[in-house]
């Protein structure tokens, strides 16, 4: 088991360092991933929610779809662990 | 080589942290281990994410500095962090919070009925159940 | 099963403490358009007051303050503000989670009705996560086996 | 040949259906009941099978048309003059059944008798279905429904034995269920339909070598509930069944459906120029001719009547597909004949040998002694089913069997017809025993029991079908025209 | 208005009911399961609106707060999501009325969490397939995974270890997902699907996303216990309460598989996943042996809920199978079995729990003492109807949609698929007939002719209504849907398999 295990994580790691060969150098200005859809955020924050702090104005309006369900998560998470444990001892 | 290591060492760091947490979610015997793996490999994911986000340069977070009330001047796309990848690890480290919650309210639930928590006694005790005639 | 301290350095500090916390806490809440922070931020940091009553004065006492149903209610009620600040935009015309149409209800423009449609969101998060954090705290710790608080 | 849309195929299908369920709803709380909506439903199926006979003979089609399940793939009834020749025995068959089952398990107060009219009810209708689907596909379905509503009836008496005879038949028939899905599949890709037509369609469709693996396979997957001999073996095996049930399972509904099937390929769906050319007939015909000869041997070796029964069974279903791989208009029509023929003979015989258990409990040959003396109008009619068998004149088999000696001089390959003769020698070699015994054999005690027939509802129909197979004997196209049928069908295959 | 409103309904109106239920539970138990059942009714009507919306109207995009993709998120419903959108909340629908006595039973102290938690699951699974977000659909994921984890354990007392260990492999798959995710993200910088499948063929021989498409597949294949990573399921599924069971067997895999065919064929093209790299014949190959293992252990099992979880892991190798030939036959071959798989298994799980809610015990060996046809003959016939679908006799859906599969083999040219396909047919066929005959004969010493009919003497003790009108709903879409399904292709599936086929 523990060397299935040792053998899994190996070959995981191996994917991921071959795979990393292609990526954009770190902090790189010109990464795809800051090209394509951060520059509107960064520029267009202000006028379109006139909120400063752009991880506040996505969070919570440009995806905010995805915090609505992050606070069903958590919900979900506290509804179960009082279905699963809660118990009064009366 | 060298420069080459160099450059991507945000890439090194995150996958060794995950493999680590791999192994132990795989390999462990303990419950709570693998737990403690489970959260490794969830915030080796998210330094992963966050550490694409880092801009080289003099970018600084991503909050407009004096602004408030709409502003006309146009913004240096240079100047700030990409944002996004905050935005999604906040959700991530709260799915991560919640699994592991319910991860722990699981190992609450085994724990009242095998009274421990290593995989290999509860399985005997599962054994020793399975030998008992069923009535 | 915690023990219940009777230290009572600690309930002083403690006594002193918390209410500087949650202040803090709101703050970063209210704060997290012009500045790092925002719900979860700042509802963790409600939540982590709580906890620190738990430590100090007991679980009987945290409950006289915050009884498992409020907990309950709180989390729920965070939810619902988040999903009918989109429900009122759905209401309203637009689509779900469209803020900028609550500037028919609100004094304010489409943009500035975006801002508070996020402000009350956040709100929202900070609650939910506040009263969450709360209660899974109380039944990991507790191991689920505690009693409703004497009324 | 021109086509009327008409809904009665669908009719006569729903008629059985709708009986089972009322079986299903009536049947715990009485019997009466349950028994009357068979009957009632088996004589309603009949007329309205039997009035389609008109309009077939001026050359028209039925057809009805459910519903579309992909392009050129219809759930679709398409009643033609084979399809309909079928049909009207296993409609006709079904009338005489049903009361003999009402007498055998009142007789023998079977458990679960609900369940047994019902399966029985859904297998009819099955058979209906195979007996008019327009094509290979609406064929399957109902194939299915048969092999599953008859398995029930296999495993009916429970016993450990019943059981494993069940599993044995659904292991058979279900492994050629999804062969023929298969082989189905692959011919939809081929052809792009799978509608039946005289003559064949996929002539040409593909490569000839696999043509000839489709032919093979399909035919040896419908070969196996028609008992083809190296896949015979679930038939003597389900003869656990009660007597009705295997009576249904041979004469009528099962391994008929199986040879019924075996000619629809042959004929509807390669099409005899097809096997002439690529000379699988004569394969075929040595195939059978062996299964022929042998199953007589087996025949010969069986104490117990109804697997004596059995093996005469395969015999005789051998020889209609003989018939059909001979190739010749006059053996084909001898084929279909027979399949008709046989139905009415070998039923007979069934029911004797059930009044035989239900009365004495008898099962073997050997226990027959002096039967004849105590219950004469059975162990007669048994002697006429014998003859006819045998193909004696004048009861009907030897009609058909004289077209089929026809057929086998006209395809100028005598050694069938050797075939043909050689098994009805073997027929009488063990056929007659039975009736020398019961009729001209002291019982061993010799005291004469004196007359004591089985119960009416049973001596009845074991009577009427023996008739019948004399009446057919002597005027063939008595009633519903089965020769004039036959020939329609013989002339659309051969397009003369 | 209202029509264009539907996306957001099928998914708010659960959330929002599910909060209600939460709070109200506290003071008042009663109205919880019919709150429940109100909010998936709603989610039941919208999703049939969506789907005739999509085929009236054609692909319908919901942008959420109004924001464009990339930069917002947006659903996508085109006919693949309308189809299994609606099959989803059937499903949740006709399960939820049938959890209420189960529950009652099983866990009274709980009901309020439990349908809060349920509508929840629901909910999410409802999301994952509506949404055109490739991170949105990791959180739903979480969502319904969390949710299944939670009442997964709420069952025998074996739940809560089979519960973590689903757990564990789950959270594995889930994060591989989100690795994907993060993968292409870092390489395109975006997440909506639509945007990655215009950015990515021009980077379709980058390492990077050759890693990306494997972890989603690995990630979705242990979501879906597909066959070597389905080590989870059987556990999970054997010891969870029967009502959940029955939702999450029928759906859970299902939904899975439609984010596969998501990946495989919306974010990556077709030419990738089939032609540049060798998915697809990976895929197939590991599909018949997940349905050879499936069937064969099947076989071996004793406890009735073990053996279906086997029979599911085949029927995933089935959909798989569909979707690895890669041609349209094959394809409508897969979608239909989503819908033919997702009733029977729901099906066949809830009978079972019916069972275990009347007798206390599905041990399959003691069947035959029990007389089960004649004290609940209902269930068992739909019990034999089901098994017939499964196996795949016509005309039950199963048939077809088994039909559609092999002559996409044939298509394919893939003969050993086409065999493959009839011999686990076959295989399932032993299946249940071993279940079948266990019920209906009980081998007796032969009855001596005249001492017959003497054991008629058990009295009916038939499942409850509200367990029984699910169950024969889904029967009879079952029986029906199969004669259906040539109408269902032409209107729906042809146009939810991907045009390039």
């Amino acid at each position: 088991m523990k060397l299935l295990a040792l053998i899994a994580s190996m070959i995981t790691g191996a994917l991921l360092i071959y795979a990393t060969t292609d990526f954009p150098d770190w902090g790189d200005p010109q990464s795809p991933a800051s090209l394509h859809v951060s520059p509107r955020y960064i520029q267009k924050t202000m006028e379109e929610t006139a909120i400063p702090n752009m991880v506040t104005a996505i969070l919570a309006d440009y995806r905010g779809y995805d915090t609505l369900f992050e606070e069903t998560v958590i919900l979900t998470a506290g509804i179960s662990a009082i279905l699963l444990i809660r118990r009064s001892r009366k | 080589m060298i420069e080459y290591i160099i450059a991507k060492y945000n890439y090194w760091a995150y996958i060794v942290l995950m493999m680590i947490g791999f192994y132990a979610m795989i390999g462990k015997g303990n419950l709570i281990k693998k737990l403690l793996g489970m959260n490794v490999f969830q915030w080796a994911i998210i330094l992963f994410y966050v550490s694409t986000s880092v801009k080289k340069g003099g970018a600084t977070i991503p909050i407009i500095q004096n602004g408030h009330g709409p502003v006309t001047h146009a913004v240096d796309v240079a100047q700030y962090l990409n944002p996004l990848p905050h935005v999604l690890m906040l959700t991530a480290i709260v799915v991560g919070v919640s699994t592991t919650g319910v991860a722990l309210s699981l190992a609450i639930m085994i724990y009242r009925k095998y009274k421990t928590l290593e995989e290999d006694e509860i399985l005997q005790s599962e054994e020793y159940e399975a030998l008992k005639p069923e009535e | 099963m915690i023990r219940e301290v009777e230290s009572i350095i600690i309930q002083t500090i403690c006594r002193i403490l918390i209410p500087f916390i949650q202040l803090f806490g709101l703050y970063v809440i209210a704060h997290g358009h012009g500045s790092p922070g925002g719900g979860f931020q700042g509802g963790c940091i409600l939540a982590a007051s709580f906890v620190l009553i738990v430590v100090a004065f007991g679980l009987q006492e945290a409950k006289r303050r915050f009884s498992e149903k409020l907990v309950n209610l709180f989390s729920s009620i965070g939810v619902f503000i988040y999903a009918w600040t989109g429900w009122m935009a759905l209401l309203l015309g637009a689509n779900f989670l469209d803020y900028g149409r609550l500037s028919k209800i609100l004094p304010a423009d489409p943009v500035h009705a975006r801002y508070y449609g996020v402000f009350a969101v956040e709100v929202g998060v900070g609650i939910t996560v506040m009263a969450i954090m709360v209660s899974l705290f109380i039944d990991l710790v507790t191991g689920g086996e505690h009693e409703e608080a004497p009324e | 040949m021109d086509v009327v849309y008409s809904i009665k195929p669908l009719l006569a299908i729903m008629v059985s259906l709708v009986a089972a369920c009322l079986i299903l709803l009536t049947g715990e709380r009485s019997k009466n009941l349950r028994e009357s909506w068979t009957i009632l439903a088996s004589v309603i199926k009949f007329i309205i099978v039997v009035s389609m006979v008109p309009s077939v003979l001026d050359g028209n089609v039925l057809e009805y048309t459910i519903i579309s399940l992909a392009p050129g793939l219809f759930l679709q009834f398409r009643v033609d003059a084979f399809g309909l020749l079928f049909g009207i025995l296993a409609s006709t068959l079904w009338i005489a059944t049903s009361f003999y089952s009402i007498g055998y398990m009142r007789g023998l107060k079977e458990h679960a008798q609900t369940r047994y009219f019902f399966c029985f009810a859904i297998a009819i209708s099955a058979t209906l279905g195979i007996a008019f689907s327009a094509n290979l596909l609406t064929l399957f379905v109902f194939y299915e429904m048969l092999t599953l509503a008859t398995y029930p009836l296999v495993a009916h008496k429970e016993t450990p034995e019943a059981i494993k005879g069940g599993r044995k038949y659904l292991t058979y028939t279900l492994t050629a269920g999804v062969v023929i899905l298969l082989s189905m599949a692959i011919i939809y890709r081929l052809t792009g339909t799978l509608d039946f037509k005289p003559g064949g369609f996929v002539a040409g469709s593909a490569s000839a070598d696999m043509l000839r693996f489709l032919f093979v396979t399909l035919v040896m997957s419908f070969g196996v509930k028609a008992a083809i001999m190296p896949l015979h073996e679930w038939l003597p095996t389900a003869m656990v069944a009660p007597t009705p049930v295997s009576a249904l399972l041979h004469a009528v509904a099962v391994v008929k459906a199986g040879v019924f099937g075996v000619l629809r390929v042959i004929l509807y769906v390669f099409g005899p120029a097809f096997l002439h050319d690529t000379g699988l007939w004569i394969l075929l015909a040595y195939l059978v001719s062996f299964t022929i000869i042998v199953s007589c041997f087996f025949a010969l070796a069986q104490d117990n009547i109804k697997r004596r029964l059995a093996f005469s069974t395969i015999n005789n279903l051998s020889i209609v597909i003989l018939g059909a791989a001979l190739l010749s208009a006059d053996a084909i029509k001898g084929g279909m004949l027979h399949i008709a023929f046989h139905g009415f003979m070998k039923i007979t015989l069934f029911f004797v040998a059930g009044a035989i258990y239900v009365k004495t409990h008898k099962q073997n040959v050997s226990e027959l002694d002096g039967l004849g003396r105590q219950m004469p109008l059975t162990m007669g009619s048994f002697a006429i089913g014998a003859m006819g068998v045998c193909g004696i004149p004048p009861t009907c088999g030897f009609i058909s069997k004289w077209y089929l000696c026809l057929g086998s001089l006209a395809a100028h390959e005598i050694i069938f017809l050797f075939v043909f003769l050689a098994s009805a020698l073997l027929d009488a070699a063990f056929f007659f025993p039975i009736v020398y015994r019961a009729f001209f054999k002291k019982t061993k005690e010799d005291i004469n029991p004196g007359f004591n027939e089985a119960p009416l509802f049973m001596v009845t129909p074991l009577m009427a079908t023996a008739f019948f197979s004399l009446v057919l004997g002597i005027f063939p196209n008595a009633f519903v025209h089965f020769i004039e049928i036959a020939a329609l069908a013989v002339q659309n295959i051969m397009g003369g | 208005m209202i029509a264009e409103q539907f996306p957001a309904l099928i998914i708010v109106f659960p959330l929002i009911t599910a909060l209600l239920i939460n709070v109200v539970g506290w003071w008042w138990i009663r109205p919880c399961f019919y709150m429940s059942i109100l909010a998936l009714a709603v989610s039941f009507i919208s999703s049939i609106g969506i789907l005739n919306t999509v085929v009236t109207q054609g692909i319908i995009h919901y942008k959420l707060g109004g924001w464009d993709p990339p930069w917002g998120i947006e659903y996508v419903v085109d006919h693949l999501n309308a189809f299994i959108l609606v099959i989803v909340s059937f499903i949740g629908l006709l399960i939820c009325i049938y959890s209420k006595k189960g529950i009652e039973q099983e866990m009274p102290k709980k009901i309020p969490q439990f349908y809060s938690i349920y509508t929840l699951l629901v909910m999410g699974l409802l999301g994952m397939t509506v949404t055109g977000d490739a991170f949105n659909l990791y959180v739903l994921l979480e969502i319904a995974s969390l949710a299944s984890y939670a009442l997964i354990a709420m069952g025998e007392d074996r739940a809560p270890l089979a519960s973590f260990n689903y757990l564990i492999m789950g959270t594995i798959g889930a994060c591989f997902y989100l690795l994907g995710v993060g993968y292409l993200y870092i390489v395109t910088g975006s997440l909506n699907m639509a945007d990655l499948s215009e950015l990515l063929p021009k980077l379709y021989h980058s390492k990077a996303v050759l890693v990306a498409f494997a972890f989603f597949l690995i990630g979705i294949g242990i979501k879906m216990a597909f066959f070597p990573l389905h080590v989870w399921l059987p556990d999970a599924y054997t010891h969870a309460p029967s009502s959940v069971s029955a939702f999450v067997a029928g759906t859970m895999t299902k939904v899975v598989a439609y984010v596969l065919m998501r990946v495989m064929f919306t974010i990556f093209r077709p030419y990738f996943s089939i032609e540049l790299i060798p998915a697809t014949t990976v895929l197939g190959w590991t599909a018949v042996a997940a349905m050879m293992y499936g069937c064969v252990l099947a076989i071996a099992q004793h406890d009735l809920k073990r053996m279906l979880s086997y029979i599911l892991i085949a029927e995933v190798g089935y959909i798989v199978l569909g979707i690895s030939m890669a041609n349209r036959m094959g394809l409508t071959g897969a979608i239909l079995h989503i819908m033919n798989d997702a009733l029977m298994m729901a099906c066949l799980f809830s009978v079972a729990g019916a069972i275990m809610f009347k007798i206390g015990n599905r041990d399959i060996t003691n069947f035959r003492n029990q007389q089960l046809n004649k004290k609940m003959p209902f269930t068992m016939a739909a019990f034999t109807i089901t098994a017939l679908s499964v196996i795949g006799i016509p005309p039950t859906c199963g048939f077809f949609s088994k039909w559609y599969l092999v002559i996409g083999a044939i298509d394919a040219q893939q003969w050993v698929f086409a065999v493959a396909l009839i011999l686990s047919s076959l295989l399932s066929a032993i299946v249940f007939f071993k279940v079948i005959e266990k019920i209906y004969f009980k081998p007796r010493e032969p009855v001596h002719p005249d001492s017959g009919g003497t054991h008629e003497d058990v009295v009916m003790d038939e499942a409850p209504i509200s367990m029984l009108i699910p169950i024969y709903i889904m029967v009879g879409g079952i029986l029906i849907l199969g004669i259906l399904s040539g109408k269902i292709i032409s209107t729906v599936i042809q146009f939810a398999v991907p045009a390039s086929f």
